[in-house]
């Protein structure tokens, strides 16, 4: 396996690791304020200082890690799960099916991702809910693409119409035998995708209307970050990294699974 | 060709409906109203005077007829005016597009000029450490949050350095200036945004070109070249390159849309008066009218991208004849 | 109201006062230079009447005047009025105007400008939000060019200072729809700067206005730029391409207290107009008694707050005053922070914890509430979570919900689904609070919405708007804000301070009780120090 | 002789193994010569013909032995340069796509141009081979592209390209088996014509028997890496001498042996990644014997020129399990 593949897994699976483990990572609750050290430097009480509420940033950063790979997991299951089965069902029934779902991606897709997000989170309100649905209802159209490309080769295969020769009904058809043997593209989509959306966060974080604080996500770390900038390096150093990193884990580990599964 | 281009218009025609369609369903369902912020939280303004508004707005009118109205104003390509200032929203996104456009359009330019050269050489030595290192380093263009990679380059290269000016679009000297040096003054203080934004941008087309690129260099006629005796030279970059970079083409068109979405993020750093700044205000203070007009404009140059890069890939690629295509 | 001179001794600073003094003696101010505004909002509109946006108010209070203002002690004056008579029964107001005031383009100022302010004012088709106040008005006479007489339904008292409202030129706008008129981005005015250019999204430039009836201001040219985002309005302030801004605590505390910020700027901070609260629904069962909202004031440290918060770049807030106001009555002393006598409070009003959860229960039913408040304010997000830390401690639990601003006001403020909310007033000089605090104005969109009602203060409240004497009135306003802290119906929590900082290079600048802003025509920059020079 | 493969041997990377697809093949070809090489797909006969003038992609495989005489020059050995210049120039190629073989973005006159030597007057020298394969007809169509061509057309292209520079050799790797029935005879013809008129030497791979025994004058029979059978076309097909060419020449349908048709060879082709111990044939053998799978049997003559892989042979055609034809 490529070493990049490997650097990949193992950051991914290191944040993932510290998300699942927060409570016993994190040497302070993440809330814990401390009016008196607002704002320390990084130090042995404190390895990566406190923030404008002299809470531990080290703490926050590690619960941030839950939070933002939460919104990156469920924003891109809620686009995985509406990808597939609107591509699914666009590729297996193919006729007025096909062209209407298609004709709804197409739309979908010149909208500038971004600004609908934007325009949506901030007319409602940027609930953690909200983000991860929005991100997921507005980045699901190339899974459906690939899914539906996948269905209509697959569709044509030998084992397929034995399934239909022996009766089995579409539903079956379609997530037993189908969906299973088009996943390959879609999980390379999956994982781009779940640093896409970490990145969409830490977007809206700057924007103001990202996860709202005092939950703590890399992304309004980030934000807050800025707002001292010059009074304290480390609120935008450690958030800006552990982005950066992420995202670039889950781009190698894709860029694996890509050479891997589809070559 | 003349056929081909009428009936994707058409079809665009039948998209742009949906699209308004969608954005004005979504943005009216949201709760708030363009009065609450006119009338800022302001004890002297009274209740009366809200309703007014509303009135005058349109506001109180249920909600297909406002849309029915916005939609006969938008075939005239009439948006209507701004809730905020009363201005006329086309003049108002006019004013902002020339600014958004350039950064994108040089962006996109520069994104090419160092992304296709990276994705051809990756794809060359395959499996290299130079392919290796070169993954990484478009990745991280892709990986870095935009505003925290800005501020960083802000803070170096605009302050501590003073090379480079920090933000906004001109001096503010401008006005008197002579031609060559706005020109001077305008690419100064576009050099960090523009950097920020194909740096940003360098992933999406190298990878792409990475992969066409090794795709075309498993075909036959790859191996016809070499069997012909030509340069590794000419047939990685004669025969092979043309062959790759033909699918790069779509991409672009529809690259669009993400980098006219991005621009909200790097306008508000480096404080441009683009699109996307006009449309995060827009946005904040539910200003209806601009809000649609800007999403339609957006769909509006995405559609145009997308057509305007199948009329280049028709063009380029000898294969495709449009008048046979539909 | 110091400048931050903090770690100065007192005796040098004393010399260096009379420093600047024989400095001014000596050298009259020169003229020139441009000052660089940095500002995060741009303005919407340069009509004034149509402006509510802390930038469009900025902009037309130097284009334009109204025909009184508040002096640097925050006393009524006359700007473009010489003087003014209140009728001895309070029905009429006659202003007398200054004669030879010029409009940018030499057309002279008159009575009329004013008449036609006070129509479009009150021109169901305008949309101003500023018609409440001269809904008041019967009807305006004009006397003669320089005369007029305002005569009101009822005796009015903040009439006087409703008429700081800009005046705007007659001539130019009779004809015009003022919604759409060219006039909002390219306005003529009377002030002592002059409109040059606004390009969208970038900046505006004013220049000054030699013929000013109050004198030509040093500074040539004032350019507002407009820098949506925090930090890069502080990069720019910091490469001194910004001379003029607004500091945010941690900014004043941490960021500028560089050398190199000492040496190349001048910060001040000093009460802003305006205070912080938590107000509740008065409707809602758990706040009905105000034993429950005083144990909630003693459970809050307010200080802690100031400090956490504001970073000490704040004052305690006891009413709804602005603390260096005739009205505020300084015999009102904040609840100290006393978390046992919250309790008690609480177990008297019936709230004790049953389950033992650390949270206090009452007829089966959990302290338990949420509080709201608007994104994009940190100082109010921090104050929440400071809150919510301190009334856990007395066995009160709140959720803090971030909302946007216009969702906010519409769909929770303005239909009451709220239970809490914390929120800041600004503050106009006149105390008259009859909208925020009368019983009546409790409808959906008014802004009594803690539905605060109380018979006194509703008669106290109509007594202070019709009553002249400002002695009288401060008596009425005392008393309101006597018993507004005993009622809580808000948690008063602090006024912050503004704090500007400008360049050194400016000279002149003066704080007063009305802040720095008063008497900016007067800045200059030594020629020496000039750096815009064309 | 002008061409002379020996030992040679060809490893392919697969995930992280090394396998042997070429173990140990020898070939000749002499001048005028035209030699088939036959086998399955999969058993690296085109793997050869790629590697005569070293044209195996360096990410896929690479040559670890053998040697490669061409004109007594070692191929294997020459520099880039020198390489380049028999490609195309003395040693050239026609392969079995014709469409995927020519590059789609490119019109034909560019691409026939880019192999001429000369560089003035390509016209003439462009309509000439165009004339020689039989395409008189898009002489003065100077931008068409492949795509406008059919798939007859688009071979005479290819084949037009490999003669351009009256190359010593030329390979052709299955050139008929993408076509028509019927263009696939006309092509013979012209292969046939062109190989006549210029005394072309060829070396001839296919799978299908009936085409090789058309046009070769020496065959080789190549089975999982190896030849196995190798000796003058009329012997090969009078005497097979391996029980897989046996199998072969017996699935032809047009020869006497109608009733084997389908049970000729059973099994597949092993993957070289699970390559049997012993002879390489020995599971799918119908004369298959234990010691068979003891070792790999050495190319042993069967007559002179005649050579065969089988330690059996002499027993099975003793035992009149087949006859002699």
């Amino acid at each position: 396996m490529n070493r990049l593949t490997v650097f990949g897994i193992f950051i991914v699976g290191f944040f993932i690791i510290i998300a699942i483990f927060a409570p016993m990572i994190a040497p302070y609750n993440p809330g814990q304020m401390d009016i008196e050290n607002i704002l320390t430097a990084p130090s042995g009480s404190h390895i990566f200082g406190t923030d404008s509420l002299g809470r531990d940033l080290f703490s926050r950063m590690v619960y941030g890690a839950r939070i933002s790979l939460m919104v990156g997991f469920i924003a891109v299951g809620i686009a995985a799960l509406i990808g597939i089965a609107l591509g699914a069902i666009a590729g297996y029934y193919g006729k007025w099916v096909d062209a209407i779902i298609m004709r709804f991606i197409d739309i979908m897709l010149c909208f500038p991702t971004f600004f609908l997000i934007l325009a949506v989170i901030a007319l409602l309100e940027p609930s953690i809910i909200n983000i991860m649905v929005i991100i997921g209802a507005t980045s699901w159209m190339g899974i459906a693409r690939l899914m539906r490309a996948e269905i209509l080769s697959l569709k044509e295969r030998d084992f397929i119409y034995a399934e239909r020769a022996i009766g089995a009904n579409d539903l079956r058809i379609i997530t037993r035998h189908l969906i299973p043997n088009a996943m390959a593209p879609v999980l390379v989509s999956i994982t781009l995708g779940i640093a896409g959306a970490i990145l969409v966060e830490s977007s809206l974080s700057f924007l103001g209307i990202g996860v709202q604080p005092p939950t703590p996500s890399w992304g309004n770390i980030l934000s807050e970050g800025k707002a001292v900038m010059g009074a304290g390096w480390w609120m935008m150093l450690f958030p800006g990294l552990a982005i950066f990193i992420t995202v670039l884990g889950y781009n190698l580990l894709g860029e694996g699974i890509r050479e891997k599964l589809l070559r | 060709m003349g056929k081909y281009i009428f009936n994707r218009i058409i079809g665009l025609v039948v998209l742009l409906l949906g699209i308004t369609i969608i954005t004005f369903i979504v943005i009216h369902i949201a709760p708030g109203k363009p009065t609450d912020l006119e009338a800022q939280f302001n004890p002297k303004v009274s209740m009366e005077a809200k309703e007014r508004i509303a009135h005058l707005y349109g506001l109180d009118k249920p909600l297909y007829i406002q849309y029915i109205e916005w939609l006969k104003r938008f075939s005239r390509f009439d948006f209507g005016v701004s809730f905020m200032d009363s201005r006329p929203v086309t003049q108002k996104i006019l004013e902002r597009i020339p600014i958004t456009l350039t950064i994108e359009l040089v962006s996109i330019i520069l994104i090419l000029l160092i992304g296709i050269p990276i994705g051809v050489t990756s794809a060359v030595k395959e499996g290299s450490s130079y392919d290796r290192f070169m993954t990484v380093f478009v990745f991280i263009g892709f990986a870095m949050p935009t505003f925290w990679l800005s501020l960083i380059l802000m803070d170096f290269i605009g302050v501590r350095w003073g090379v480079l000016p920090i933000s906004g679009i001109k001096s503010l000297e401008f006005e008197k200036f002579g031609n060559f040096d706005k020109v001077i003054d305008i690419s100064k203080h576009l050099v960090l945004p523009v950097l920020v934004s194909a740096f940003g941008g360098l992933a999406g087309i190298s990878r792409y070109m990475r992969s066409s690129m090794l795709h075309v260099l498993k075909q036959d006629y790859i191996r016809t070249a070499r069997a012909k005796g030509l340069a590794e030279k000419d047939v990685l970059y004669k025969h092979a390159l043309k062959n790759a970079f033909l699918p790069v083409v779509t991409i672009l068109g529809l690259s669009v849309p993400g980098l006219i979405g991005g621009s909200v993020i790097f306008e508000s750093i480096f404080s441009i008066p683009g699109m996307g700044r006009l449309f995060y205000e827009s946005v904040m203070a539910r200003d209806y009218p601009v809000i649609m007009g800007v999403l339609v404009i957006g769909a509006v140059l995405t559609l145009l991208g997308n057509l305007l890069a199948d009329i280049s890939y028709a063009a380029v690629d000898p294969r495709i004849k449009l008048e046979d295509n539909l | 109201m110091k400048k931050i001179t903090d770690n100065i001794p007192a005796a040098f600073k004393k010399a260096a006062f009379l420093f600047i003094i024989l400095f001014l003696l000596g050298n009259a101010p020169d003229y020139g230079d441009t000052i660089v505004i940095g500002s995060i909002g741009e303005p919407r509109t340069l009509v004034p009447i149509l402006a509510s946006d802390s930038s469009s108010g900025a902009i037309c209070g130097l284009i334009f005047n109204g025909l009184v203002k508040y002096d640097k002690d925050l006393n009524l004056t006359g700007d473009l009025a010489r003087n003014w008579e209140v009728s001895q029964d309070g029905f009429e107001i006659t202003f007398y105007l200054k004669k030879g005031i010029k409009w940018h383009d030499g057309a002279p100022f008159t009575s009329k400008d004013v008449e036609f302010t006070y129509k479009s004012l009150i021109d169901p088709n305008v949309k101003t939000p500023y018609s409440g106040d001269f809904q008041m008005v019967k009807n305006l006479e004009i006397i003669d060019d320089y005369t007029l007489k305002v005569y009101y339904k009822e005796p009015f008292s903040p009439g006087i200072a409703s008429w700081g409202m800009n005046i705007m030129p007659a001539h130019l706008l009779e004809k015009a729809d003022l919604n759409t008129a060219k006039f909002a981005r390219n306005p003529i005015g009377t002030g002592p700067y002059k409109f040059k250019l606004w390009k969208t999204g970038e900046r505006l430039e004013l220049v000054s206005n030699h013929d000013y009836f109050e004198g030509r201001p040093y500074i040539d040219r004032y350019v507002y730029r407009i820098i949506p985002d925090t930090a890069t309005l502080f990069l720019e302030l910091r490469a001194q391409a910004v001379d003029y801004t607004s500091l945010t605590p941690i900014q004043f505390r941490r960021q500028t207290e560089t050398e190199f910020f000492k040496r190349n700027f001048q910060r001040f901070n000093f009460p802003s107009f305006g205070y912080t609260y938590m107000g509740y629904n008065l409707n809602d069962p758990k706040f009905k008694d105000a034993r429950v909202r005083r144990a909630i004031n003693y459970a809050v440290n307010k200080e802690e707050i100031i400090k956490g918060v504001l970073l000490g770049l704040g004052r305690i807030s006891t009413g709804p005053f602005i603390p260096e106001s005739w009205a505020y009555n300084k015999d009102v002393k904040p609840m100290e922070y006393n978390p046992e006598k919250a309790r008690e409070l609480l177990k008297e009003a019936g709230w004790i914890d049953l389950d033992g959860d650390g949270i206090l229960e009452k007829d089966g039913m959990k302290f338990s509430f949420t509080v709201i408040t608007n994104q994009g304010n940190d100082e109010r997000r921090m104050a929440l979570e400071i809150i919510q830390r301190r009334l856990k401690e007395v066995g009160i639990e709140i959720k803090i919900k971030i909302i946007e601003w216009s969702a906010f006001v519409s769909e929770f403020i303005n239909k009451k689904r709220f239970e809490a909310v914390l929120l800041g007033w600004g503050l106009s000089l006149d105390p008259d609070m009859y909208d925020i605090w009368h019983s009546s104005k409790t409808r959906e969109g008014e802004f009594n919405f803690a539905g605060y009602s109380n018979e006194e203060v509703d008669r106290l409240l109509l007594e202070g708007r019709r009553t002249f004497n400002q002695d009288e009135r401060k008596k009425i306003y005392h008393r309101i804000h006597e018993i507004l802290y005993e009622d809580q119906p808000y948690l008063f929590l602090f006024v912050p301070d503004a704090l500007p900082i400008i360049n050194s290079r400016f000279k002149g600048i003066e704080v007063a009780p009305g802040g720095i802003g008063h008497n900016f025509i007067k800045w200059f920059v030594p020629r020496s120090e000039q750096r815009y020079t064309r | 002789m002008l061409l002379q493969i020996k030992n040679l041997k060809i490893n392919y990377k697969s995930d992280s193994r090394l396998l042997e697809v070429v173990r140990g093949v020898n070939l000749d070809i002499d001048k005028g010569e035209c030699v088939g090489l036959i086998g399955e797909s999969g058993c690296g006969k085109t793997t050869v013909g790629l590697s005569i003038t070293k044209l195996i992609p360096e990410r896929k495989g690479n040559i670890s032995s053998g040697e490669i005489l061409f004109e007594d020059k070692d191929i294997l050995k020459l520099n880039t340069e020198e390489l380049r210049n028999i490609r195309g120039r003395k040693i050239s190629y026609v392969f079995q796509e014709p469409f995927s073989s020519l590059n789609p973005v490119f019109t034909i006159y560019e691409q026939m141009r880019e192999l001429l030597k000369e560089k003035d007057n390509t016209g003439s020298q462009i309509a000439e081979i165009l004339k020689s394969v039989g395409l008189e007809k898009i002489i003065d169509r100077k931008n068409m592209y492949p795509h406008e061509l059919s798939g007859g057309m688009q071979q005479r292209v290819m084949i037009g390209m490999a003669i351009a520079s009256r190359p010593g050799l030329v390979v052709l790797d299955e050139p008929t088996t993408a076509l028509d029935v019927t263009v696939q005879r006309q092509i013979l013809d012209l292969i046939m014509e062109l190989k006549n008129k210029m005394n072309l030497s060829i070396l001839f791979i296919s799978h299908d028997l009936r085409i090789v025994f058309n046009i070769a004058d020496r065959v080789n029979i190549m089975y999982a890496g190896k030849i196995i059978e190798c000796g003058p076309k009329e012997r090969i097909i009078s005497a097979p001498s391996h029980p897989y060419t046996i199998g072969l020449i017996d699935s032809i349908p047009s020869f006497e042996h109608r009733k084997k048709l389908f049970n000729a060879i059973g099994g597949r082709a092993p993957l070289f990644s699970e390559l049997p111990n012993g002879c390489k044939f020995y599971p799918r053998c119908r004369f298959k014997i234990d010691r068979c799978a003891e070792k790999e049997p050495e190319l042993e003559d069967v007559s002179s020129g005649h050579a065969s892989r089988c330690i059996r042979i002499e027993d099975i055609k003793s035992n009149g399990i087949i006859k002699d034809r």
